[in-house]
Formats: structure tokens, sequence, C-alpha cells
């Protein structure tokens, strides 16, 4: 029973994912658009609001090339090994009271934990498309992934010690305004290194396309070339709605049910801050991205853990 | 400096070289044996011609007419070197070692025209494939995929 | 040292600015090596003019430097008239520095922006082209192309100005500037983008001039040369301009030379639509088929790329015997292996940019 | 230099660099909002891109697009320029506003449809063209043999090769016209019971009297030789223009309704008072009939003569009394080449012809001055002369001295000379040096205004005279010129003429004769023109030869010769194809095909292919066409399923109106090329 439970929560977050994802891509492309002084999507639906509509069904049929000296089975898979747990940790994210779609007691290390297998993922395709671009791709996003794991994980550990939780739920409801400011430099790590942690710009060194054409994914074509974008853009709804969840007080803005309403604007606004940046920002070097992983974010997320714990012990 | 000056500046450095240049279409050329050429080179690279422009070839017939144009910053001006090679084995000394800009311009001239430039450190084709047979712009060439203009004018 | 891997950029890559083949051998990130392969575009564009008569070559010329055709147009139309002797009408001289310095806008702006986009900014990029944009709208208003444009014609240009074009110019240039501080402070304020172009690809004056680099490439390395005021030709000594110069020879510097070079070209248009006056444009009696004495002329312009230099060789026939174009291109991009080494590999297309090659250009 | 305060001046270096330590470090967390702040302010812009194809509706008449025909030989006939004489200028004004006027036409002083005139020799239609031709200039024929054809000069075929050889057509058209002259011309109805006197049977006298018959007024003409013909007949050796064409053009002009009273003096036999009595209007055409002779020293001697006097004499009595002796022609126009050239045929034994002006700027024509040098005339340019020397009141010699410059620098009449003399030794001297009118018994008797030089007082723009309902025409109001300027003004008069008697203002509405400015074209390297471009190339007697005797010196050109040389017309401004293949070699690309036929009758373009897979798009092929016929469509983005369709034909080329894949509409087919006409009485 519990299983078949489980199928219809995964087959739901892959459904909202996929949706939100559709939305999401929209809403980049106009955003883009808009910033850099073009129009965007126009021509189907209002406001070219049913394009990628109209273009899932052209990534489904469109013919799934698979390079003749690539490792065939992994290459095939990997999308699913990225995909996969970027969708699972959407699942710990709490949208109302009391409620998640999975109700983890160690939730909050679930969301930190699980999306870092999708750099196996990135590995596989990364390696097994047999192409030195991607080799290359996959090298740095194995290298960025695992260092920008350290300050997400400690500035969301800030939150959690003054909730004195895992459980996402419960840190919403032990959740006090003031928690805004006090957690606020945590918030700017986290988000920072969100971005890195998806491979958008400015940090989409793994995928520079001026560079490495398209990186670990430069050999993928419709359908599996979809499903990063889902992945990708699955990541950013998740690090936005758990970053509005824990950081910027998530359903608890607003009595009742308009407090979801006001999580998902939150999210949403976050997602297109991380938007807004790619969009503004040239994209770092390798070398100057891990330094300022290890010489900027970490010490700093240090310094907010640390803070956090002073004013939890005080309290 | 315009064209005068030039000549007389460099007939007082140097008077040998001084019944070698000519002016046409307002433009110096220093017109020298091919063997004199490297030597002929250097000495305009100590006179201030501080920058190689372009080494270029044209095809006279019996010979080959190199073409190296040397501009000097200090003198606002700049001049032909010119020299000619036998079309059978054509080979002349490099100027790589003077001007490294002399690099790509001699292959150029190797690929287009196949003279052989003594000492060039990396002689191979630079714009044709490596397997290119013939050298194109030898008034000679022929390639049955080029385009015949029409006779008239 | 870790083992080398030998990476394959292009023909075919986004950052190549055209079809352009680099095979990198890479130590971990760190360039050790690069061979540049050109030669993907090359057309025989040489051979092709001995094969046309004078005018027939002029849109072959269109097609050298596709991103700055009225340098080449220019360049060319300048040897021909020193062959046959052609005394071009000043209005003509003067609307051929109008659309050449439009045209240097434009080519700056292909090359500032993409400056941006290979640092990952594409915003830039289309913050420039949105200038590039209205240029190439003034060009398609004068000459009804608007890449290809075939307007400057030996003994003058192919027409004159539409009714209107003059004071479209104007607006531009007193916008243009105004735009071009924006992408300044947007682009080269911008902390991220100073770090990936400050310090990469650092070329010494000296080896600037031994290696025959020119235009911006050589100005962004302090070296003081630009044909426009050193071997100054058509009109440009009647007209009071600043060259923009480096100090440091590094990305950065070219392309914000580039950057400064398009203010620059606003003010040096208004000057010359001040000084324009009506008049022909085009010289009398050009025959239709022109048979210049036997003899070689070279004449030069300064390029948006550097100085473009077109050499003719005539034997007395409506057909050139030989024309070589001296693309200023050709000899930066001789530049990226000695430059490229010791950089990583996300600096090479850089460094790529920062030489601003076009294709059309370098492989003719 | 003024420089503009408000620029931004170009820094020292253009490597800034941000301050070290945390200040730099501000700059730069500073300069990230900066950009975030630009970005979103360009969120809130007009963006710069459109939507297609709402958006996009600004096409410039500039555009470089795929190419279309207008017309096609064959298959559009071109509009011949023909009108009513009235409304002949305001026909030539509206092509001229339209840039529809071919430089021939617009160059000729009357606007003689030569182009016309070719197409329809070209397609056999021969007294037609003639016909053609008679509207504007009543004497075909004679202007065959004497004009000086501006319009051969402004002829675009001489961008390409050579030009037209519009006169020769002229000519060659009324040779062929006496042929069925007698069938073809009827008298002219006389509609209207105006009359109308010319006084003077020159061209522009004859062109007016054309002009006012076409109209139907009743014409009388008086003329004070024995010959009609005026200037025509007495100042024009005949061995440029024989007799027999000047007599048959005007008997043709006479059977046509004129009637010619010919050794009829007006202000002896018959008075001009009375004249303008039973006239309604009446028309002075009188010319100039006395030549200029300097006031030098010395001119009253034995053997000083006037240009006009001695021509007379040689054109009409065949002697000018110079037999065996020397002679010296003053002046450097084509009067005075016309003199030294028949003062070798009367005889003279040594010719020279004196003139200020250099050899470059001599006023005569270039071929004529070529021609007289060829037959042994001595030219001497550069020289003034001085003093008439004179033995007994005997000519014997002419002292000259050199001419530095004729022109000052205003370009005034204004010569200076050198100093050191030098004396010519001649047994006549012959002034050609300008002639004047002689009027005084003329306007004997009327109220006509004579200025204080002896010259008409006319106003020069319609005509009119002091009195009203007398008018003037030709050399007597333009001063010595040209015989097509002549026939130029008489049409003019006779318009004025025409409104005055139907009570209309002479002005009002009336639009003068636009002065085109054509190419001046480059000198073309014959070497790279293939035999068949070249002009009709006519036979020239031989200079020693003709030198003796009056007979023609040109030959005319046989009927494949004109033919031939018709079709070479390229139908300037018609935007109609002629097939003249420079489009196809100026096309750097050789995209371009093109072939015609010249079947007398049936002349067709018969191939045009365009093959846009080698287009690039310059434009050059349309900067060529001459006719217009080749346009730039609109459609500069052209896709199709199968490269095929690539290649246009000439159908796909012509089908622009009703939509073809050049203008990016697929359309209809259209017919290609008409049979060739064998009707009776028509040449196949």
């Amino acid at each position: 029973m519990s299983f078949l439970w489980g199928m219809l929560w995964g087959v739901a977050a892959v459904m909202v994912i996929a949706g939100g994802a559709i939305v999401g891509v929209w809403w980049e492309r106009k955003v883009s658009a808009r910033i850099q002084l073009r129009l965007g999507p126009q021509q189907i639906g209002p406001a070219g609001s049913l394009q990628m509509v109209a273009d899932v069904p052209k990534l489904l049929f469109k013919e799934d090339i698979i390079p003749a000296a690539a490792d065939e089975p992994f290459f095939r898979y990997a999308p699913l090994a990225v995909f996969a747990p970027i969708a699972m940790s959407v699942a710990v994210i709490p949208f109302a009271t009391g409620w998640a779609p999975f109700d983890a007691t160690a939730g909050a290390l679930f969301f930190l934990a699980v999306p870092s297998i999708s750099v196996l993922g990135i590995l596989f395709s990364a390696w097994a498309s047999h192409n030195t671009l991607s080799a290359i791709g996959g090298v740095r996003a194995a290298a960025q992934m695992v260092s920008y794991e350290v300050p997400r994980s400690l500035s969301v550990l800030s939150v959690l010690v003054l909730a004195g939780t895992l459980r996402p739920v419960a840190v919403m409801d032990a959740w006090e305004w003031w928690w805004i400011p006090a957690t606020f430099v945590g918030f700017i790590v986290y988000l920072i290194s969100s971005i890195a942690e998806m491979n958008r710009g400015p940090f989409d060194i793994p995928e520079a396309e001026s560079e490495l054409v398209a990186g670990y994914f430069a050999d993928y074509a419709g359908i599996r070339w979809a499903v990063f974008m889902m992945g990708e853009y699955g990541g950013m709804i998740a690090a936005s709605l758990f970053g509005a969840a824990m950081f910027l007080g998530g359903f608890r803005l607003l009595p009742g049910a308009w407090g979801v309403v006001a999580f998902i604007a939150v999210g949403a606004v976050l997602m297109t801050i991380i938007m807004w940046m790619k969009w503004t920002f040239p994209r770092l070097r390798q070398d100057q991205l891990m330094t300022f992983c290890w010489t900027i974010l970490t010490p700093i997320a240090i310094v907010q853990l640390f803070a956090a714990g002073v004013i939890a012990a005080w309290l | 400096m315009n064209i005068n000056e030039l000549r007389e500046h460099l007939c007082s450095e140097y008077p040998d070289l001084c019944p070698l240049f000519s002016v046409e279409f307002g433009d110096g050329s220093l017109t020298v044996a091919a063997e004199r050429l490297y030597s002929a080179a250097s000495d305009m690279r100590d006179l201030g011609f501080d920058r190689l422009g372009m080494v270029t070839a044209v095809d006279r017939g019996e010979t080959f007419e190199l073409v190296y144009r040397v501009t000097s910053r200090e003198m606002r001006a700049g001049i032909f070197l010119k020299a000619e090679v036998p079309r059978e084995d054509p080979h002349i000394k490099s100027l790589c070692d003077l001007w490294p800009a002399a690099n790509w311009h001699e292959r150029e001239v190797y690929d287009m025209f196949g003279i052989v430039f003594d000492g060039h450190p990396d002689l191979r084709r630079i714009l044709l494939t490596d397997d290119w047979v013939g050298y194109p712009l030898r008034k000679d060439y022929e390639d049955e995929r080029m385009i015949r203009r029409p006779d008239y004018i | 040292m870790t083992e080398e891997l030998v990476v394959n950029i292009g023909p075919s890559h986004p950052s190549t600015h055209g079809v352009c083949r680099m095979v990198t051998t890479l130590d971990g990130e760190i360039v050790r090596h690069v061979e540049v392969v050109i030669g993907h575009l090359h057309r025989g564009i040489e051979k092709m003019a001995e094969n046309r008569t004078y005018l027939q070559v002029v849109p072959l010329t269109d097609r050298l430097d596709y991103v700055g055709s009225m340098y080449a147009n220019w360049a060319y139309c300048r040897a021909v008239e020193r062959l046959a002797g052609i005394r071009v009408p000043e209005r003509a001289e003067y609307l051929r520095v109008i659309v050449c310095e439009l045209q240097r806008i434009a080519s700056h702006m292909m090359s500032v922006g993409p400056a941006g986009a290979d640092v990952g900014a594409t915003t830039a990029f289309m913050y420039t082209f949105a200038q590039r944009e209205q240029v190439v709208d003034l060009f398609e208003q004068l000459c009804g192309a608007r890449l290809t444009y075939n307007y400057v014609r030996p003994g003058g240009v192919s027409m004159d100005v539409p009714e209107g074009w003059v004071d479209n110019v104007r607006a531009f240039c007193r916008s243009h500037p105004s735009a071009m501080a924006e992408v300044d402070r947007f682009l080269f304020g911008n902390v991220i983008a100073r770090q990936r172009m400050k310090g990469i690809g650092v070329l010494a004056p000296e080896d600037a001039v031994a290696w025959g680099a020119s235009g911006p490439v050589a100005r962004g390395s302090g070296v003081s040369w630009d044909l426009r005021r050193d071997d100054s030709y058509s009109v440009y000594p009647r007209l009071d301009f600043d060259i923009p110069l480096g100090s440091n020879g590094d990305c950065y510097d070219r392309a914000r030379v580039r950057l400064w070079e398009a203010i620059e070209s606003c003010r040096i248009i208004e000057q010359a639509l001040d000084q324009i006056e009506p008049g022909p444009v085009m010289a009398e009696a050009v025959p239709r088929l022109i048979t210049p004495r036997p003899g070689e002329a070279y004449d030069h312009i300064e390029g948006a790329r550097g100085s473009l230099g077109v050499y003719l060789v005539s034997d007395g026939t409506p057909r050139p015997y030989r024309m070589k174009v001296r693309s200023p291109a050709f000899c930066n991009l001789a530049l990226v292996p000695m430059l490229a080494e010791g950089h990583t590999l996300s600096d090479l297309v850089v460094i790529l940019g920062s030489l601003d090659p076009v294709f059309g250009e370098v492989d003719r | 230099m003024a420089v503009d305060e408000n620029r931004l001046p170009v820094p020292e270096t253009v490597s800034d660099e941000y301050a070290p330590g945390v200040k730099g470090f501000m700059q730069g967390a500073r300069s990230l909002l900066t950009g975030l702040g630009i970005t979103a302010s360009a969120s809130t812009r007009k963006p710069i891109t459109v939507r297609y194809p709402q958006e996009k509706v600004t096409v410039s008449d500039r555009w470089r697009g795929a190419l279309q025909l207008k017309g096609a030989l064959g298959r559009d006939e071109i509009d011949l320029v023909s009108a009513p004489p009235h409304e002949y200028n305001a026909k030539i004004d509206g092509l001229y506003r339209n840039d529809r006027l071919s430089p021939c036409t617009g160059s000729c002083p009357a606007n003689v449809d030569a182009r016309g005139q070719a197409f329809l020799i070209a397609d056999g239609r021969i007294p037609e063209a003639y016909e053609l031709v008679r509207e504007r200039n009543i004497l075909p024929g004679v202007l065959g043999r004497i004009c000086h054809h501006p319009c051969e000069s402004a002829c675009r075929r001489n961008r390409y090769d050579e030009p037209i050889s519009i006169r020769l057509l002229h000519r060659f058209a009324y040779e062929e016209y006496r042929k069925v002259a007698a069938e073809r011309i009827k008298p002219l109805p006389k509609t209207r019971d105006q009359r109308v006197a010319i006084i003077g049977s020159g061209p522009s006298g004859l062109a007016a009297a054309y002009d006012l018959m076409s109209l139907g007024y009743t014409v009388t003409m008086y003329e004070r030789e024995a010959q009609p013909g005026g200037a025509l007949s007495t100042g024009v050796p005949s061995y440029r223009l024989p007799r027999d064409v000047l007599y048959g053009e005007i008997a043709d002009l006479v059977a046509l309704g004129l009637d010619l009273r010919c050794e009829t003096e007006v202000g002896k036999d018959v008075m001009l008072s009375s004249i303008m009595r039973e006239n309604d209007a009446v028309l002075l055409a009188v010319g100039l009939q006395d030549s200029r002779i300097l006031p030098l020293p010395g001119t009253h001697a034995d053997g000083v003569v006037g240009a006009l006097e001695f021509l007379w004499a040689a054109n009409n009595l065949g002697d000018a009394g110079v037999k065996g002796r020397r002679l010296l022609v003053i002046g450097g126009g084509n009067v005075a080449v016309d003199v030294a050239r028949c003062a070798l045929r009367v005889g003279a034994t040594e010719v020279r012809l004196s003139c200020l002006e250099s050899d470059q700027e001599m006023p005569c024509h270039p071929w004529e001055i070529e021609e007289a040098v060829d037959e042994g005339v001595i030219a001497m340019c550069s020289m003034g002369p001085v003093e008439v020397l004179s033995e007994d009141n005997q000519v014997t010699g002419m002292r000259m001295k050199p001419c530095l410059s004729v022109f000052d620098e205003t370009g005034r009449f204004s010569p200076t000379y050198g100093e050191d003399t030098q004396d010519i030794e001649t047994d006549v001297v012959v002034f050609a040096i300008g002639q004047a009118a002689r009027l005084d018994s003329l306007v004997s008797g009327t109220d006509l205004l004579v200025s204080g030089r002896g010259q008409l007082v006319v106003d020069g723009a319609d005509g009119t005279t002091s009195v009203p309902g007398v008018f003037a025409c030709g050399e007597v109001v333009t001063g010595p010129g040209s015989a097509i300027n002549s026939v130029a003004t008489g049409h003019e008069a006779a318009t004025s003429i025409h409104r005055q008697l139907e009570g209309r203002s002479l002005t009002e509405g009336r639009i003068a004769r636009p002065v085109p400015v054509y190419e001046k074209y480059a000198p073309v390297d014959m070497e790279y023109v293939e035999p068949d471009r070249r002009r009709a190339v006519v036979t020239l007697a031989d200079p020693d030869e003709r030198a003796t005797d009056f007979r023609p010196v040109e030959s005319g050109l046989t009927k494949e010769q004109a033919m031939a040389e018709a079709a070479r017309c390229l139908r300037c401004e018609s935007e109609v194809c002629v097939g003249c293949t420079f489009c196809a070699r100026t096309c750097p690309d050789f995209a371009i095909k093109v072939e015609r036929t010249d079947q007398p009758g049936a002349r067709c373009l018969t191939t045009y292919e365009l093959d846009l897979t080698k287009c690039c798009f310059c434009g050059l092929c349309a900067e060529q066409c001459p006719t217009g016929a080749l346009q730039h469509t609109g459609q500069y983005e052209l896709s199709f399923y199968h490269r095929d369709l690539m290649t246009f034909d000439k159908g796909e080329m012509l089908r622009s109106d009703q939509g073809s894949r050049a203008t990016g509409l697929d359309g209809i087919t259209s017919p290609v090329c008409p049979a060739p006409r064998t009707g009776p009485g028509e040449r196949p």
C-alpha cells in the first residue's frame, strides 16, 4: 500500500516539476527577452505562453540520437539519474501547515543530500558521451557541485539550529519572523550556492556554451535533452521553494490558505531573481569559482552558523 | 615622411641599395636579387622598418615575383621589397627570424604558389587542406571545378 | 603534470567567431599548446578576382570582411583609383568616411558584445547588437543591403544619401555614446568580467609590432598606430579625433579600446556631417570597363580590425592580374598560440574573441 | 575645429583599475548591483526586435532583392514619343519628370524621338520611322546629312561601346521613304479658316509651317531666292547636302498643302504690311543674310569676302573666283570649315584656316575639322588677325599674332594676344566670324522694332515681336546656330501662333522644354568591344578625290546595316528589356543568361535566365540596365522546396504584375514570344 502511495507521489512530483519546468522555461524566456531588449516567444498562445506546450511534443518526437561512440546504456539513462534525485527532493518541501508530500523526520538532510546524487548522473552522461568537451564539463560539474554542497548545507544548518529540528514541517511550525534578519546572510549564501549547485549562470561553467558548447549534455537531443532541462528547472523550483520555506517563512507569511499562495509567490520571485542574475552576470572561470566557494562563501556560512548557534544558545 | 625623403634617407644609409629603389603609383619599392633579399630585409629592419605588413607573390611567367611590404611607424612610411625566384624549384630564405609575422604569410605564399621558404619553422599549407594538389594562384593552375567565366566582358 | 588531453575546438563552435579550428593540448584546464587551423572559409577570392572585371570584384570584397564590408570596398576602390588615376569627388570622400565610421561602430559592436558573450554575459551582446542594428538599418536605408553593401565603388559611392538619412545618422550619433557608457558600466565595470578579462592574453607592445598586429589589438597594447592619423587618407586630416590606447595589452584593454573607438567614431561622423557639401558622389566619366595601364598599386585604410591593404597588379586588361588582400585579422590571428599558452581553456575563447577575427577575411 | 564640450572624453588609457583592498571589493560588489539595475531598467525599454511581418512595413525603395523584368522585347512595345504639336512639350516634360525620357530625345533641341525611330527601323517599319521623326524634325533627310547630332553624344550606348548612328538612321529612313513617298503623302486637311504667312523657307520656317498645317491652318510661305531652303540652300555646300534631298523634302511639304512662293522678296515684291493685312498671323523666319567682317585695317581691299557671299557663289555658281589662288579663312566655326572645304572644291590652291581657339577648343565639330584636314586644309589654331595686307588694293597677305587665351575666368569672350606678329601670304581672305540679319527693307512700313545693333526685338521665350500677330523664329532670333536648333524654335513659334489664334494666353500653362543633364561618358577601350557590338561604319570618299568636286563625301547605310544599327538601340528608360546583355556582362557571378533574336518583325528576347542560386544580390545588373526593365523586388529572402525553382526563366522574370516567384507570389503563365508577323504587305 505504501509502495503504491509512493508511486503516486512520485508521478505527482514529476508532473509538478514538468509543469513547473514548462512555466519556468516560458517565464525565463520572457524575462531574458525583456532584459535583452527582445520580445521572447510571441506566436503561440497569448504572449507565447503555449510555446513550451508546443515544444514538448516536438522534443518527444525528435529523433533520439545516440552517438556511435557513446557508451549506450549509461548514455541512455544518465538523464534520469540527473533528474530523479532532483524530483525526489521536492517531496520534502513543506507546502502548508503540517503538510509536506513526504514528511520525513530528517527531511532537511534529505533535501540537501539527495540532489547531490545527480552529480553521478552528470558524470555518467559526460563520460558516456565519449566527447572531450563533455568530459571536461562533467569533471567541472562534479568538482563544482561537491564544493558548493558545503556552504549550502552550512547555510541551511543555521536555520535548523534555530529550529532545533531536521524535519521541515517542524521547522515551519517553529518559525519566527525575526529569523529572516537573523539568517539573511545565510540566505544569500544559500541562494548563491544553490545557483552553483544547479549549474546556472553565472556558475554555469560545466555547460559553458562559449567554450564547452553545452558541456556534459552536448551530445543529447530530443527527449533526453529535455529531461536534463527539466532537471535544471526542477532544481531551480526545488531550491527556490525550499529557500522560501526555510529562510523567508514560506506559508507562515500569511494566515490560512493564503499562506500557500504567498509561499508559491515568494518561490516564484526567488526563481525570477535567479534568472535575473543569470542574464546579468558573466560567467566565472573554474579557478575563480573554487576560490569563491572556499575562501568567501564557506567562511561566511560558518560565521552565519556560529551566529545562529549563539542566538539559539542564548534563547 | 614622403617618398623622396625616404629615398634620400635610404640612399644615405645604404648607398648600395639606392639604385635598386624605384617609385610607382606613389609607393617605393626595392627590387633585389633573391639571394640578397634576406640581407636587404635585415637592413631595412635596422633602418627602422619594424613591421612586416604582408608577403605575397605574383606569377610573372618564367619567374615568381615575391613582394614584401614593410612599414615603419617612426618614418610613417612603407615600401615594398621585391625579389624574383625561378618558376622551376622556387626557393628563398625565410624572414621568420627577422619578423615572426612572416610565419603565416610565408605559409600562405607556399600554399598558393609553392614557393619554398628555407629556414621556415613550420612550412605547411595554411588555407588549403594538406592533401591539396597544385598551387592555385599560379596562372597555369587547372581545376575542373573552377567556374569558367563567359568569354564576353 | 597530468596526461595531456587534446581537445578539438571548432570549426563549428559557438565561440570561434566563424569557422576556426583550434587543436588545443590541455594539461588539466591549462592550455599547453594551440594550433590554429584556418581555411575553412577559403573561397579563393584572390583567384576569383583574376577572372572578373574591376567592377565585378567589388561585390567580392563585400564577402571578405562581412562584418565590415565597407572597409574592404573602400580599400579595394582606393587601390583601383590609384591604378586608374580616378579622382574621387569630395562629397563621395565624406560619404565614405561617414559610412566607414558607421561601419566601425557596427563592427566594434560585433566585437565588444561578443567579448561579453565569450565570458558568459550574453546580455551585453544584445545591448551592443541593439546599437549595431541601428547602424545596419541606416545602411539599409542608404544602399538597400544590410550586410554586403557594395556601396563604395571605384570613383565614388554608388548612390547619394536618401532624404532624411542625415538626420537619422545625427540622431544615432547623439544617442550612441550614452548607450556605450551604459555598456561600459554593465560589462567593463562588472567585477566578474574584469576578473575574466584582465591580465588574460597579454600582448607586449614589441610583440605586437613584430607580429604585425594592427588596429585595436596593437592599440590595446599601447602601440599608438592608426592609419587614419599616421598615414592620413581621404578627408581624415580635416577631422579631429582621439585614438584610445590601452596600457596592459590584455583582453580587457583590447575590448575597451574598441568601445572607445566606437564612441570616437560618432564624433568623426558628426564633424563629417557638418563639413559635407552637396555635389556629385561619383567621379565623372568612370568607364564601365576600367582598364588601368599596367602597373601595381597598394593602398591601405584603417579598418575596424586594423590596417586593411589591397595590392593590385594590372596588366593593362580590364581584369586585375593579381589581387592580394592584406588582411589584418589574418595577422592578428597568428597571435593566438602565443597569447593562449598557459591560460585556461575558458580563457582561450576570450583571447580569440579579443582578437576579433572575421574568418571571411582571414581565409579570403 | 569645434570641439563638443559635452562629449565623453577619451581616457588617458582604457585599462582602468579598481582600488586595492576593501575599497576595490566594495567597488566590485557595487558593480554587480549596477549590472542588476541596468538589466532591470532594460526590461522596461522598448524591444529592438520587431514582430514579423506585422511591424516590418518600411520597405526601402533601395532594397536589393530578387529581380524581375518590367517588360521585354517582343512582348511589350515601347511608347513612341508622339503628340500633337502643341502638346508635345507637356509630353516631354512629363517623361522628364518621371525619368522616362531617353537621353537621345532629351538632348535633341527639337526632342526628336530617336529611340522610337530605331525601334521602328529595327522592326522593318521604315516609313513609319520617317514619319515619327518628321513630327518633330520636318527635314529628316536634310538633318540626316548635316545635323551635329547632340543625341549621339548623349546616347547611353556610349557607356558600353559606341553610340547609335542616329543621324545616319535619319538619312536611311529618308532614302527608304522616298520610294513610298508618293503613296504616303496626302494633303493635310485644312480644318481652320485662319491663314498664316511665313517669311523665309529655312528650317525654322518649314518646321513651323508643318506644325501649323497639321493643326489645320492655311500656310503661305514667301522666299526671296529662286530655290527654297534658306541657309540650307545658299550656305550649306552640296557635298554635305545634295540639293535633291533638300528640295525633295520641301516638295513633300508642298504636297502636304504648303503654299510656297519663291522669288518673292518681302519688302520689295510684296510689302510686309500687306501680308499682315491678308493673314491672321505672320512668322518671320528670315534668318541671317550678312556676313560680319572684322573692322581691321585693310579690309576694304579686293579679295576680302564674307563667308555667306563666298558660299553662295561657290554653291550656286560653282565658281567663287578663287581658282588657282591662295585663300585664308578667318574663324573656327562650322561655316569657316565649310568655306575652307568649298574653296578646295572650287579650285583654290592652298587653303588655310585660322582661328583664335586652340585645336581642342575650336567651336566647329571635331569630325568636321578632321575631314577638312584630311582634304588638305591647313589649320592654324590660336592665331588672331591684326591687319589685312594689300598692294594696289589687292590682298597680298594677312598679319597675325598668337592668341594666348580666348575666354577669361568667367567664361566671357575676352581674348589675350602675344606680341610677335607673323605675316601670312594669301590672295583671298574670307571672314567667317558670324552673321547678321538684314532687316531694313523687310520692316519698312510696319511698326516692327529693330534694335540699335540691327537685330529684331523679340521675346525669346515665345517668339513674339513688338507687333501683335507677328512672330519670329530661327537664327534671326537666336543668332547663328545649328539647323536642329532652328527647327526647335520653329516648333515653339508655331505653338505661340496656335495659342494666339485660338485666343489663349501665350504663356499660361505653357511648359518650357526641359534641358536634362546627361551623364558624361568615359572613352571606351574598343579593344574589348566585340565586332557585333560596334556601330555601323560608313565609307567616306577618298580625301584627295572628294576635295575636287561637290559630290557627297559620306555614303549612307545599307538596309542590313541600318536595321542592325537600329537593333543596337538600348531603348533607354522604356522599361523594356532589349536583351542588350549588359546585365549578364556585369554580373560578378555569371548568373544571368540573355539571348535575343533580331528577325525583323519578330524581334524577341528569347532567353532570360537568372540563376538565383548564384545571385549575390549585389545589384550591379539593375544599375547597368539602360532601360530600367530589370528591377529589384522587395523579396530578398526567397526559399523554395526545390533548387530548380531558384532558376527564373524569362516567363518567371516577366510575370511580376500577376505575381511570380521573384515577387514572392506564384502566378499565372504569361505569353512569352509573339509569332512572327507575316501579314500581307509586311515583311516577315
